[in-house]
């Protein structure tokens, strides 16, 4: 099973590539698109976490070894330790995730503030600080 | 039991989950607890200066993994002088907002120690990592405490501030961690002093996307024009101690990031002269909209930003006497700008439409308040024989020594826009006709003893600067040879015993 | 202890305990303030041998202090000065409010001064430049908000010229890495062949203070708006810290002036003497239009600082000298009349002279200040005024070949007669308003320094010799050698001379014999009436209708000069800073309150600095 | 015009995002043999976990161990998220008894409600589990917590009425960080270095392993899950006024 | 010490020989006045009978300190004046103090009189009289403009700036130095028309209008004294005129009585036509505005003083 997966990788690696990669980017790009554009303040949070998305799918990405398993030695995998993925983006991808909720979080606090204050969600009328 | 590092983070955290528990005995101790912490701070900071000064470096690691493979805590002189600085201030801070009376309605006030405290913590945590995402987990405590922070005031503007400053705020960590992605991808490592080592196998591409990132990404913190849309707003709505902090610690991490970044991660000369035109627009462009100002706080938030790029201009001439006046200048600007936030904060609080014109002559009526801020005033656009000077003497010096006349000319030039704004303000203080105010609110012994406490170290470095010169030249120095970092972090990283 | 340190120390503490003494017993801030001064003269005169240096460093940096002949002459200029001023100030500012404040920066201002005197390096020199400087524009606030739009310009002055002077400090530090100005000028900082901008950039920087064309738009108002007992140092003393300044500069400029650069050399004396020139007959035919006592003095010190600095840009000995004695004499002359106006404010609550007249007979000590002070300040025999200005035609006439400017001077003190009158007529002659019938003498505190002062110019006026020592000693220090010089005597380099003591003798013989005939002849029958006892074509006015002629005073002498009345700096600096303002008014602009173009700003900062990374991150 | 300035912009950033990438082939084997005298910081964490810490699972490793501090952080980013919100939107006692306080929610069927309280234990019970078992399977303290949250999610979604302790949140959450900091300061005091395991209890692929990483990661599961629930509580208690 | 003695007999003789010649002077022009605008006209002497009435008038009103000063220093400034100005060439019986002042001190001592007269006519408080005062004052910013400039043509084109040594080189050269530089001849010609104050430049004292201007509240011996001053002052004007430009007069070797009574006849005729000038002049036009008067000073007399300079510069 291990093999015939190599097998395909080997031979669709630029497609596959494109595919992660392009998502990842792709996802980022998305995510930017919304932050500048939209003028709803949800949007623009979901936007951010849309980038982060992204970025978050790219750790994942790059932390991928050609044929690797989980990096978990369960039992039958005692001495794998040279086929298995790069466990330490996994690790940070973790953090990164838990930060990006926290994150999330607040800013959807911010905007139910702001939407009691100024009974709007368009950014681009919130504007009471300036110059 | 000895004094290390890490307990700059674990005696806050403590405290921190404490702190919920714990002011269900008695209400004072959400407020007590904070100041405690800061002032252990303070100690850890003295103990470990001492140290620093005699060993050069101090490490420690985390969870008995050797440098690459573990988290490790470095202490050099640069920072460990930023550090205690930071300590001190933010011991003041506490001493300054400690039974601050409550003028406008405030969010709960329990949660307000935890999140300064930790707010400084995460600084701290910024300046004495040796890992670059343990670096990005700190910012983002402080991006996180700062927001919520800014929109304490349960007013209107504070959240719209916060909610800017988050935008942005993300869009930093977001460039941090891809270039921490991408850093990663090309040396294998998370350990600076390793990265910095294998730097050179990095092609010139992608290396210099990756400082691209990692400048806009602390950029955003250390407020470079045009990433610090966010500041004015959140400087100008946060609490008064909160914009202090903001104005003494927060930018002096994003800073420290900065510099680390480019001093010791890279090895790429262009990125000097970047930070000189960085930080000249940045400086120009803020101290012109400061003139027009009309809210204190937010003509200050415009100042801090031109000092800031003062300091970028320093750190990117780039020699040894640079780098010491540049660090002589975050010092000052430290306790020089967080004395103005504190009386500055003070006098908004007492004008009616919170704008400088309605604080006529008000000085009859907070005497203190505006003598203090008038020194701040008079320290700030550098004038003897108030520490500010020094600093831009030196920085204009180092100039000088690179033949760099225009630049002389411009910093010059800005100052002079700087005078005008501070002394417009100082003026109308003392010297306007007494409009009559709304109830006064006069601040409480304990914060006139923490302002006390800067004016008097802002006169005393200005008449007798040799106090802190030998710790900074020494500072300058480590920052500047990365060799010998790298050496220590790998080779010989002893526990400290 | 090191005397210089001594000195300085007791200056602040002094500054210290007038501020606190205030607090307990505000009468006493003022004699302070006074013990302070004199105790810092008698050590000055007693315990400093003069080119004596101490060397300490401070921040990493060496600096000297000490005395050498040129400072000398400064030093006894700013200590008798400000001496007689705080001894004024004791009555003058009585029952005022913030006294402390007013005699702590009094003090501040005096130890910059001083300081000045004593740095013989450029950190110590502009450190209390500085210090000089904001304690000076502190009291000119002292006046209310009226005067803070004054003060505010006086502050961005100043800070102009400290910058431009700082940038020549530091670029000096540069080229030759010294901060000791012996050593600078040795290694020919100021050699025109080496490098031009650095004397040009000290030179501006002194030129603020000095009041030089076009930086003297602050100084009317900040000269006027200031309390009386601090203006007479103000524009005594403390604008001839420029002058002291521009000499030191000006005279390493010539003397190292070698002959591949003697061109510049000369187009330099030929700007700064013109600038001069047109300095005094503008700042004069501004006084001259003046209604107010303080705003008409405040003018004339521009122009007479005008006279000295034509006397600096001759670069020749009778020309520097000239200056130099121009200086001494004008502190004299223009502290007195600072004290008179401050006097007369005290005493009747206002310098207007539409408002006031004929004081004479209600303050005669002041009138007889004002008088000698006058002739001083017009230049008339046989007072100290003449002597300057006689030896000024004459460096211009026969020594530097300045024909015109000649002319342009003469004018101007010319004029300054027409101004001297309105003075000494605005306030002290015509007929007696009734609002001035309580007026009384003002108090013998304030009668002492006056009078003094007047003494001295009368003095002076006899023996000049008593001046040229010192100031023969300090040009000799700045290198001009054998100043040749005579107690009464003045001469030119044709030799023609102006005998003082002749003068004064038949002045002396001719005033007696006419004076006792005039009084003894009819003594009896004579008696002194009333101003307004005066035949009006025929007809005697009423007792309260005032006849007296201030209104539009020199109105002939506008309609005729009026093409120069036309344009003013104040105009053109004005429109600069409407420029300035709406620049400043754009760039805050930038901070559009919307979040979303703070994040496009950001997108496109990353975008700029990715298309040109290549070009920006190399090694 | 906005939209097409943008749109520029993000094709740049695209282009050189791509440029970029390209020369990071995926898939390639980065960590290099693992078996060097000195590898690479991955290498080392897959050769040495099993001996040296005693558990299966390297990320689980990775996290509570290798990089314990960055945990620590992340705990405390999201305790401070709790907290930030809760000041955010604080809202004073009278404005409570006023302002309606009942949770903004769909009125939901009672099949919904019925299923809810099904379907609670056993995801609580499954969350549990996965930080129980976070050194030997995948997930672990974050996850779990995750999870347990879900399902007071649905609760709280499907019961108007529902509402979870405060008093007793508190105690959990402070407790559980705690315990993650004592027992991080347990290795600073044994072995001197904060966070320091103590492996040599129980042996590889079994429950009792991996010494304090089970216990740090089950600490973390329950402020996790203690924090999440917060969370979306105050969120939810909010109600905009129309 | 018969030197000394010599020369205070000097001193006195010069005084009162500037005093009758003035005082004549100006009763020669009335008469010459009246006959000119067709009257009969005051006998040439009235003038000293003026004088000798005012003396001896008594006078019962003074004005206070300053007016009581202003007829001194009117004397002071024109006797001391009159020490420093050599008479024929400086013949050794009227050397005075010639040696020891310049021309300089000249310009600046003849204010000092105007400055007297001016305080002291403040003082009285009429208001004619200050009036009278800003308009002199005003004029003679006027016309001290062309006379300095031609005063510094004729010092930078002898190097000297010593009356005594100019008269010197023209009594050498003999050749005037109206001759030498005629443009600064020129304009001091024309400056010397306001500086006498006849019509058209008498706005000053302005008969019939000011009641005769700042001296109008003075009477009895404190006129007496003014009128003398003034008379002396016009000598002195015309003889610093005639011994500048007009060559001098006299031979300061030649002692003999005869040769001083020419040179003195020369002065006489000589000071004269110079007085007829602005005399002619004053009955040709009509009175001058203070403004217009000023207009007209800087206009062509600065003009010619500036050619005269550049004449002596190259």
């Amino acid at each position: 099973m291990q093999e015939e997966f190599n097998e395909i990788f080997l031979k669709y690696h630029e497609i596959i590539t494109l595919g992660v990669y392009g998502t990842a980017i792709g996802l980022m790009l998305i995510g930017l698109y919304a932050i500048l554009t939209k003028k709803n303040l949800v949007k623009i949070v979901i936007g951010l976490s849309i980038f982060d998305a992204g970025i978050h799918l790219l750790f994942v990405g790059i932390g991928y070894v050609k044929g690797g398993t989980a990096p978990i030695f369960s039992p039958g995998y005692e001495n794998a330790g040279n086929r298995m993925v790069d466990p330490v983006p996994q690790a940070l991808v973790l953090t990164a995730i838990v930060i990006g909720f926290a994150v999330t979080a607040v800013a959807l606090s911010l905007v139910i503030r702001l939407y009691k204050h100024h009974n709007t969600a368009k950014i681009d009328q919130i504007k009471s600080l300036k110059w | 039991m000895v004094i290390t590092p890490i307990h700059y983070i674990i005696v806050p955290l403590i405290a921190a989950f404490a702190i919920p528990l714990i002011s269900k005995i008695h209400k004072e101790l959400y407020r007590i607890v904070p100041g405690i912490v800061m002032f252990y701070n303070i100690i850890i900071s003295f103990v470990l200066m001492k140290e620093v000064n005699e060993v050069g470096y101090i490490s420690e690691i985390i969870a008995g993994w050797e440098a690459p493979w573990g988290i490790n805590l470095i202490i050099t002189p640069f920072s460990g002088f930023l550090v205690s600085l930071i300590s001190v201030l933010g011991f003041l801070i506490w001493l300054y907002q400690y039974r601050f009376k409550k003028v406008i309605d405030v969010g709960e006030i329990k949660s307000y120690g935890i999140m300064q405290m930790l707010m400084i913590t995460g600084a701290i945590g910024i300046i004495i990592t040796g890992d670059i995402f343990n670096l990005f987990v700190f910012m983002e405590i402080v991006a996180i405490t700062a927001v919520s922070l800014t929109s304490f005031y349960r007013g209107r503007d504070g959240a719209e501030a916060g909610f800017k400053y988050l935008l942005i705020g993300s869009f930093a960590s977001a460039m941090v961690l891809l270039a921490i992605l991408i850093l990663y991808t090309q040396v294998g490592t998370l350990n600076m002093a390793e990265i910095s080592e294998r730097m050179h196998l990095v092609p010139q591409g992608i290396k210099a996307t990756i400082l691209i990132l990692f400048i806009v990404g602390f950029g955003i913190e250390a407020e470079l024009f045009p990433l610090n849309g966010w500041a004015p707003d959140a400087y100008s709505q946060a609490p008064g101690p909160t914009s202090a902090a903001f104005a003494g610690i927060v930018v002096k991490a994003g800073i420290y990031g900065l510099i680390r970044i480019i001093f010791t991660l890279f090895d790429i000369d262009g990125a000097f002269d970047f930070l000189i035109i960085a930080g000249l627009v940045t400086m120009i462009i803020a101290e012109f909209s400061a003139v027009k100002q009309t809210n204190l706080k937010r003509m200050l938030a415009y100042s801090s930003i031109g000092q800031m790029g003062l300091v970028l201009i320093a750190f990117g001439i780039g020699t040894k006497e640079a780098v010491f006046a540049a660090l002589f200048l975050m010092f000052n600007h430290a306790i020089i700008k967080s004395l103005l936030f504190m009386t500055g904060s003070i006098l908004m609080y007492n004008s009616k439409d919170k704008t400088i014109l309605s604080i006529h002559g008000i000085a009859k009526k907070l005497p203190y308040v505006s003598i203090l801020f008038a020194i701040g005033s008079f320290a700030i656009v550098g004038l003897p024989p108030f520490s500010g000077f020094w600093s831009k003497l030196y920085i204009l010096t180092a100039a000088a020594n690179k033949e760099m006349i225009l630049l002389i000319i411009a910093i010059l030039a800005v100052s002079i826009v700087e005078i005008v704004y501070y002394f417009r303000v100082v003026s109308k203080l003392y010297f306007a006709e007494d409009t009559e105010h709304i109830e006064i609110f006069k601040p409480s012994i304990n914060s006139l003893i923490a302002m006390g406490v800067l004016a008097i170290t802002i006169i005393v470095i200005g008449v007798y600067p040799d106090l802190i010169t030998g710790y900074l030249h020494n500072a300058a120095d480590m920052l500047l040879d990365k060799t010998s970092y790298i050496k220590f972090v790998l080779n010989n990283n002893v526990q400290i015993q | 202890m090191n005397i210089f340190f001594l000195i300085i120390l007791i200056f602040f503490s002094g500054a210290i305990l007038s501020f606190i003494i205030n607090k307990i017993a505000p009468k006493f801030s003022g004699i302070t303030t006074f013990i302070t001064i004199a105790v810092v003269v008698f050590l000055f005169f007693t315990q400093i041998e003069i080119n004596s240096i101490t060397q300490f460093s401070l921040g990493g940096i060496q600096m000297q202090f000490g005395v050498n002949n040129y400072t000398y002459i400064f030093a006894i200029l700013v200590l008798g000065l400000s001496l007689l001023a705080s001894l004024y100030s004791i009555k003058y500012m009585q029952n005022n409010d913030r006294l402390g404040y007013f005699y702590s920066n009094f003090i501040l201002t005096v130890t910059g001064m001083l300081g000045i005197i004593f740095s013989r390096d450029f950190i110590s020199f502009f450190i209390f430049w500085e210090i000089m400087t904001w304690s000076s524009y502190l009291i000119v606030l002292y006046n209310g908000k009226h005067s803070s739009k004054s003060g505010m310009k006086y502050m961005i002055f100043s800070a102009i010229g400290a910058y431009a002077m700082l940038t020549a400090i530091v670029s000096i530090k540069g080229s030759y890495g010294t901060f000791i100005i012996s050593d600078a000028i040795q290694q020919g900082a100021f050699n025109f062949s080496e490098n031009i901008y650095i004397p040009i950039m000290l030179l501006i920087g002194f030129a603020v203070k000095a009041a030089l064309m076009p930086l003297h738009v602050w100084a009317p108002n900040a000269y006027s708006k200031s309390p009386m007992s601090f203006t007479s140092i103000f524009s005594g003393a403390m604008s001839k810290m420029g002058i002291l300044g521009m000499g030191l500069v000006l005279a390493s400029v010539y003397s190292q002036t070698t002959n591949d650069n003697t061109f510049s050399v000369l187009v330099l004396k030929q700007v700064l003497g013109w600038l001069g020139g047109i300095t005094a007959v503008m700042a004069t035919i501004y006084a001259l239009i003046q209604t107010d006592a303080k705003k008409l003095l405040a003018y004339s010190s521009v122009a007479q600082l005008g006279y000295i600095i034509v006397g600096l840009s001759t670069g020749t000995k009778l020309g520097v000298m000239a200056a130099l004695f121009l200086a001494v004499i004008h502190a004299v002359f223009k502290g007195a009349l600072f004290m008179v106006a401050g006097a007369v404010e005290k005493q009747v609550g206002t310098t207007d002279m539409t408002k006031i007249s004929g004081l004479i007979r209600k303050m005669p000590f002041t009138f007889f200040t004002a008088l000698v002070s006058i002739i001083a300040l017009a230049g008339i025999p046989p007072l100290g005024g003449f002597v300057g200005k006689w030896m000024l035609y004459e460096a211009l006439i026969t020594e530097s070949n300045n024909y015109f400017l000649v002319i342009v001077i003469f004018f101007s003190s010319t004029a300054a007669f027409l101004y001297s009158y309105r003075f000494l007529f605005g306030l002290f002659l015509g007929q007696e308003e009734k609002e001035t019938e309580h007026v009384k003498e003002a108090p013998v505190t304030m009668i002492i320094p006056m009078v003094i002062l007047a003494l001295i110019l009368i003095v002076t006026g006899a023996y000049p010799g008593i001046l040229f020592e010192p100031i023969a000693h300090g040009m000799h220090y700045l290198g001009f050698s054998d100043v040749n010089w005579d107690m009464s005597v003045l001469v030119n380099v044709w030799g023609e001379e102006s005998n003082m003591a002749y003068i004064n003798l038949s002045i002396g013989v001719v005033f007696v014999v006419v004076f006792l005939f005039l009084t003894i002849k009819g003594y009896k029958g004579t008696k002194n009436v009333g101003t307004k006892d005066i035949s009006t074509s025929g007809e005697i006015p009423t007792e309260n209708e005032n006849l007296t002629f201030q209104l539009d005073f020199f109105k002939p002498f506008e309609r005729a000069a009026a093409p120069l009345y036309k344009r003013s700096m104040d105009k053109i600096w004005n429109d600069l800073g409407n420029a300035l303002e709406a620049i400043f008014d754009f760039t805050r602009r930038i901070y559009t309150g919307n979040g979303q173009t703070y994040a496009l700003f950001v997108i496109i900062f990353l975008v700029i600095l990715l298309i040109f990374k290549n070009t920006l991150f190399t090694n | 015009m906005k939209k097409v300035l943008v749109i520029i912009l993000l094709v740049i950033i695209g282009y050189f995002l791509a440029e970029t990438f390209i020369n990071i082939p995926f898939g390639e084997n980065r960590i290099g043999d693992i078996n060097l005298e000195k590898p690479t910081a991955a290498g080392y964490y897959l050769s040495n976990t099993t001996e040296k810490s005693k558990v299966a699972n390297v990320i689980t490793a990775i996290v509570v161990n290798y990089r314990g501090l960055d945990t620590l952080g992340e705990v405390t980013v999201l305790f401070l998220a709790t907290t930030g919100i809760a000041s955010i939107l604080y809202r004073r006692k009278e404005e409570e008894e006023n302002a309606e306080t009942e949770r903004l929610s769909l009125p939901s069927s009672n099949i919904v409600r019925s299923g809810a309280r099904v379907l609670f234990p056993t995801i609580a019970l499954l969350g549990i589990y996965v930080f129980i078992h976070g050194h030997l399977t995948p997930g672990g303290g974050f996850q779990g917590g995750t999870i347990v949250a879900t399902g007071f999610l649905l609760m709280l979604i499907s019961y108007k009425g529902f509402n979870t302790n405060h008093n007793r949140m508190v105690w959990i959450e402070s407790l559980a960080g705690l315990s993650f900091i004592f027992l991080g300061i347990w290795g600073l005091i044994s072995d001197n270095t904060f966070l320091g395991n103590i492996p040599e209890v129980g042996k590889l692929n079994s429950l009792i392993s991996g010494g304090l990483i089970p216990l740090i990661y089950i600490a973390v599961g329950f402020k996790v899950a203690v924090e999440l629930t917060g969370i979306l509580d105050i969120l939810l208690k909010i109600k905009p006024k129309k | 010490m018969e030197d000394l003695g010599l020369k205070i007999f000097g001193a006195i003789l010069t005084t009162i020989l500037g005093f009758v010649v003035g005082m004549t002077y100006g009763g020669i022009v009335r008469k010459l006045t009246a006959r000119v605008q067709n009257r009969y006209g005051p006998p040439f002497y009235q003038n000293f009978l003026d004088l000798l009435k005012l003396q001896f008038k008594k006078t019962n009103i003074a004005h206070g300190f300053m007016g009581h000063m202003a007829p001194v220093w009117i004397i002071i400034a024109a006797v001391t004046v009159l020490m420093f100005i050599p008479i024929l060439n400086g013949h050794l019986w009227f050397p005075n103090l010639s040696f020891h002042g310049d021309l300089i001190f000249l310009l600046y001592m003849m204010v000092f009189g105007s400055l007297g007269m001016a305080l002291g006519a403040g003082q009285t408080g009429n208001p004619n009289s200050a009036i009278g005062v800003t308009r002199g004052l005003s004029q003679m910013v006027g016309y001290e403009i062309p006379f300095v400039l031609s005063l510094v043509a004729l010092m930078i084109q002898y190097k000297t700036t010593s009356v005594q040594d100019l008269t010197q080189i023209q009594h050498e050269t003999g050749v005037w130095l109206a001759v030498a530089n005629p443009f600064a001849f020129l304009a001091a010609l024309m400056a010397s028309l306001g500086m006498f104050r006849y019509s058209p430049f008498d706005i000053v004292g302005a008969p019939a209008e000011l009641a005769s201007g700042p001296v109008s509240e003075f009477g009895g011996k404190y006129l007496g004294t003014m009128m003398s001053g003034g008379a002396i002052f016009s000598f002195i004007k015309l003889t610093l005129y005639v011994h500048l430009f007009l060559g001098g007069a006299g031979n300061p070797e030649k002692t003999g009585i005869i040769a001083i009574l020419i040179g003195l006849g020369i002065l006489l005729i000589k000071t004269f036509i110079l007085y007829m000038v602005p005399v002619f002049y004053g009955w040709i036009n009509p009175r001058y505005r203070t403004e217009q008067a000023i207009r007209y000073f800087w206009g062509w007399p600065t003009a010619l003083g500036i050619i005269g300079v550049l004449w002596a510069v190259y």
